[in-house]
């Protein structure tokens, strides 16, 4: 299956297990998304569980926390995750407070797709990564795929999770991957990184398709230079696995963390912030980030200059590597 | 039509005082039951309630009241830490209330306490969650008179006005997929109108007709801010024309009224969906214990008010039916009275939140980054300092 | 009224094709000079333009569409990232923007190039904004068609649907505050008005009366979603009323009616303030290069609106007036081509972004983080691994 | 002047020598506010320059937007920083996002002016600290004043700033606190800290009104137990002092951030892998970050258990000077 295929089957999987799935958002019924996520879900299971809404995120997300404080479990899509933050108020204001303000009486069972990331040419808005806003306040989860396996995993996790979740979708990925992925309704449990590739000499955490890009990094090094890189994909951000990448920390002694979204309070700061406490006695070199810039995505030129390319991870991994006081 | 700018004169001084629109009701179509004397010679029929419903609808009323005078000489006394007037809106929110089945879902703004009363919220958990005890439904997270609670299928508002309007349009629409007869709804100001929500959940209804009441208590102002610096629109009913929305304006003072137009829309609702009633309606108080009326508006403005004030209106209803005498009066407030000393007494000795009780309900089960925060907080204060 | 849910055969098939309103247009309301012919048969009187204004109407229209058609083959061959299309829609965007004063602000959508070209943009500045080079306006930071220039007056729209609706309300605003004569109009989509910016900027703008021209485009479709699952009003047009805002329905394919109305809400803007147009007219086209509309809708409803192209009707008319002949046809599309084609050809010969450019106007002067960025970046694509 | 004269005093000086500044928001002309912030100034400059808008926060952000690319400078008030969260994607992703998309062309010279922090008793949405939600997207600066004179010279750059500047006012202190204040339209740089107190052993950095209550830790265990706090307010978080920061860690080799948003991706974690890659071979221990927890701040205990105490910072500072392997 391709990531697309995936994240379909998943939706199928728990619509047809759990009458109280719902899927609402923009052209995700008659036309099955902008990028067919949702094909031929509507013609199966109706249009009363997969509704075509109004050009309205705010709506949209604020919606589907009603569907939830009801018992349904609504997926809402956003057509592009640069399109989500004027549901900002009620995704981290309204979804993920209900649980705490009303002393756990009520819950928001929902998820929120946002076809996330760049490497599309698709310019500012069609190519960011929204995960940070979503951290802060706290009361939802966020989980970034970044292959078939995970995205199916972690999409049906993420349904039935009894709590609001943030499901960043790969978009330069959708079709760009093939996995064996058994349709066997079987969760990825939410918290956990995945161990992509061992690595002695200097740890690299990293979510979302740049994984991909690591990784050629990592075998791109291994066999010119003999610089062994363990590389993590962190997958789920919120919770994130701490002892995962702490107890590779501790080996490596060095850790480069690598992703899309700007460098200033992008996730990278808080895994610094974190490990440096957690792991201060093993590291060897200060943590390395490597990021997005503190400015939009541009069109022209986004996907090599804004996006961490290959030249920019190299080099910080070798700055990691000879580190000397 | 507003006047583009208020005249220079009135710059910083409160308002000229604008009459009540009930003054003119059958001008501006608001829907009556009863006159200005509590007799029912308006433009919708008498609905001829049965006496026990009627007394439940003016005790509530009174009720209502009264807690309201104890808990602003609470807050004022420093007793309490903030108050939110109903005085004034409690026909409004008391005869909508009543005109719902007890199992539908009402989704309060916060002026309106009347409903937890009628769903059989105590006395005592109501001033526990003015005085933020641990042991209120809520746990003391929420500020006084945010009310809610599950067992009574209400939700409490999330503060920020009007965001939670399409959350309660939402469980109706999600009520209406499964083929459900629960019906909802939501109570909002005038001020709720002009935030994105209100068009949002507006927009929703009109297409996909979901079973709720949009009841929307035009009480004048916005805190500071009156209705015509609110919207141009001559009346904020009409707004759901631009939604294809049923719509209409009632009498919010007259509790009869409420209570038949909110009991119509409310058997309408599974077929014809969604409908919004304006309340005209008036803050006879503050807007919170915080708030100073007196920099915005004229004691003559809330003169002209009092005289439609929805309580002894009501009353001289029921007196005129042979329904209340004054011994039964005197009997209610005295009762009123007794009940509120006995809840304020009982839960201002209930204890506050602990501090480690903060890190429950954030997500159902607690991450690790939480049970660190908490152990550390715990520790700090243990050993801090 | 829309019916409830689509009728479950069409489940993931194309609508059944809706025939254009514009077939009943007296019925429905919708203004017009022009009939299907291009004769002026209908309810608004012709406003007998000069014929040197017709004549840039007209080839203003012309060249849009061949810049359209030029650029989808330019996106398909892959030369091009990203188009679209306008197609169907020349008459609404020129026929306003014409009507607007050279001084006048534009806040575009990203479907009317002849606002650009109407201001006497380049045809080399626009592809050169299509091919994403450094040169350009916007410094190729924008996908293709968010056009915009400070130097005419026309500012690109933030690509958040409907988001920027209140931005050229609020400019307007200012004008206003000012005294500044200056008029604005502002363009969106049918999809933009269930935006809660559309409900701000007319809830504002009913009791401020900014000085602009609210012009919605309703062409039907919000990529997949045909208007009544938009909203369950019968028109975008009195969306207005609950505002205060004055609003008319045009028909947006017959550029003289569009003419006539816009200006006419251009010379009111003084006194009355905003007003709100309708153009109803269609997208021929695809909604993007990314889009595959056989999805959902049928041929059978485009093709009924091919009859109501705004180009060959105003060409009509023209010819009816003796203004144009098959000559004079000729020689502008052959003008069109050359024109283009010299356009595409220099526009694409010219260099892309450099890297350390795009941390240039972040902030009116970079701080010491953006300026560590920028020397990081060039560093490492220096000496990177 | 107390520090809610001192804005007021600003903006009056502002708007007497500079007619394109106006003011708008809720309740903001004829009541002056509901804090009376902007008391006097409607009766002073006219309500063309003063103006009451609709509760509608998207829509003040949105048309203060539009006013200042017409060339006005727009002070836009959000009553209270809880509310802000309406306006995010137009103050993120319209107002900072202007100059940019528009190659340089357009500028967005507005102000924002978020009531924040707690302390009062307000509960969640009455004591919010969004900083860290306005740091990540770029193009927006973001000032925290914890003294008249600060909000004085702060408000006042940030009115005559070209470019979109959100200002944290503190709630707590608008009549809590006196000082001497020349209303001389003199601007205080954005950017620069505050050395608040010097010390050898620690460098505590903060913002806000919990700069108050830092430095009384501070002098409390200098007297009790000899240890001396270096405080630094830091009064600018974007952009922030980062040589200020640095300079004194490097003296002292120890840094706890204090602030009272939540822990995660609060500012403090920016600070903190910013610091430990800049100031590497200088820290004796891990960075301490001392904040409020990731959950609302609560009604009813909040002032006391979510917001950092007395004895949390003093927990943290001991942490870090009695750090060893
Ligand atoms: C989004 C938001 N903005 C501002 C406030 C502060 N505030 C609380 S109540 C209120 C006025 C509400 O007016 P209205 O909706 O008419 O209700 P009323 O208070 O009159 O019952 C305001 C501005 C808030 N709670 N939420
Ligand atoms: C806020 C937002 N949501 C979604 C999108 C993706 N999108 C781009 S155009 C469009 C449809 C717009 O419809 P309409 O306003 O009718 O304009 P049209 O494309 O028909 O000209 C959508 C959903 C977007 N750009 N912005
Ligand atoms: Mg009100
Ligand atoms: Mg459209």
């Amino acid at each position: 299956m391709t990531v697309l295929e995936a994240l379909n089957a998943a939706m199928a999987h728990e619509m047809a297990r759990d009458d109280r799935v719902v899927i609402l958002g923009e052209d995700v019924g008659t036309a099955g998304g902008i990028f067919r996520v949702t094909q031929g879900l509507q013609q199966r299971f109706g249009p009363k569980r997969v509704i075509d809404t109004p050009l309205d995120e705010k709506g949209i997300a604020a919606h589907a926390v009603g569907m939830a404080l009801y018992g349904l479990k609504p997926i809402a899509e956003i057509q592009f995750s640069g399109f989500i933050h004027d549901a900002f108020e009620q995704l981290m204001f309204g979804a993920s407070k209900y649980r705490w303000a009303t002393g756990g009486q009520y819950s928001v069972p929902m998820v929120v797709r946002a076809p996330s990331f760049g490497g599309i040419k698709g310019g500012f808005w069609h190519s960011q990564s929204p995960e940070a806003y979503y951290v802060h306040g706290g009361g939802m989860k966020i989980v970034a795929p970044s292959t078939p396996r995970d995205a199916y995993g972690l999409l049906l996790a993420a349904i039935r999770d009894p709590d609001p979740t943030l499901v960043l979708e790969p978009v330069p990925l959708y079709r760009a991957l093939r996995d064996e992925v058994a349709d066997d309704g079987t969760a990825l449990p939410i918290g956990e990184a995945c161990l992509v590739r061992e690595g002695a000499d200097v740890t690299v955490v990293t979510y979302g398709p740049l994984r991909h890009d690591v990784v050629a990094v990592a075998d791109e090094m291994a066999a010119a230079r003999g610089i062994e890189v363990e590389v993590i994909d962190l997958r789920s951000l919120m919770p994130f696995d701490v002892d995962g990448i702490v107890g590779s920390v501790r080996r490596t002694g060095r850790l480069v963390v690598v992703h899309e979204a700007p460098l200033s309070l992008g996730f990278g700061a808080e895994l610094a912030a974190t490990v440096q406490q957690v792991a201060f006695g093993y590291l060897h070199c200060p943590i390395e980030r490597v990021a997005g810039h503190d400015l939009p995505y541009g069109f022209a030129g986004g996907d090599e200059y804004y996006r961490p390319n290959r030249a920019r991870i190299g080099a910080a991994i070798t700055r990691a590597v000879e580190f000397s006081f | 039509m507003p006047t583009e700018t208020p005249p220079a004169q009135f710059l910083g001084d409160p308002r000229p005082a604008v009459p009540p629109p009930l003054d003119r009701a059958r001008e501006l179509g608001i829907h009556q039951v009863l006159d200005i004397e509590g007799r029912p010679r308006g433009d919708l029929p008498d609905p001829d309630l049965p006496p026990a419903t009627l007394h439940r609808m003016y005790r509530t009323m009174v009720l209502v009241r009264a807690i309201d005078e104890r808990g602003w000489r609470l807050q004022r006394s420093g007793r309490m830490e903030f108050w939110i007037p109903s005085r004034g809106q409690e026909a409004a929110h008391v005869g909508s209330a009543m005109a719902m089945d007890a199992d539908d879902w009402i989704f309060l703004a916060d002026r309106e306490p009347g409903a937890m009363l009628l769903r059989g919220a105590s006395l005592q958990s109501l001033f526990a969650q003015f005085f933020g005890r641990a042991g209120e439904p809520l746990k003391g997270r929420r500020l006084p008179l945010l009310l809610g609670d599950r067992a009574l299928n209400i939700v409490p508002c999330m503060t920020q006005v009007g965001a939670y309007i399409p959350h309660a349009a939402g469980a109706a629409w999600a009520a209406k997929l499964r083929g459900d007869g629960t019906r909802f709804i939501v109570y909002f100001g005038d001020g709720a109108t002009s935030r994105g929500e209100f068009h949002s959940a507006m927009n929703f209804a009109g297409i996909h007709r979901p079973p709720i009441i949009f009841f929307c208590q035009n009480n004048g102002w916005a805190v500071s801010t009156p209705t015509d610096r609110q919207t141009a629109s001559a009346s904020f009913a009409e707004k759901g024309e631009a939604y294809a929305v049923d719509n209409l304006r009632v009498d919010g003072n007259d509790p009869l009224a409420v209570y038949a137009v909110t009991r119509q829309a409310r058997e309408r609702a599974g077929e014809r969906g969604a409908s919004l009633i304006e309340a005209v309606t008036y803050r006879l108080g503050f807007h919170t214990s915080s708030d100073n009326p007196d920099l915005y508006r004229l004691p003559a403005e809330v003169a002209a008010w009092e005289r439609w004030d929805p309580i002894p209106r009501l009353r001289r209803y029921l007196e005129d039916k042979g329904l209340w005498s004054p011994a039964d009066e005197e009997e209610l407030v005295a009762q009123c009275q007794a009940e509120i000393e006995g809840a304020v007494a009982a839960a201002e000795a209930m204890p506050p939140p602990e501090p480690g009780g903060q890190f429950d309900d954030v997500l159902a089960a607690p991450t690790w980054r939480l049970e660190e925060q908490r152990a550390r907080l715990l520790a700090d204060l243990d050993g801090g300092g």
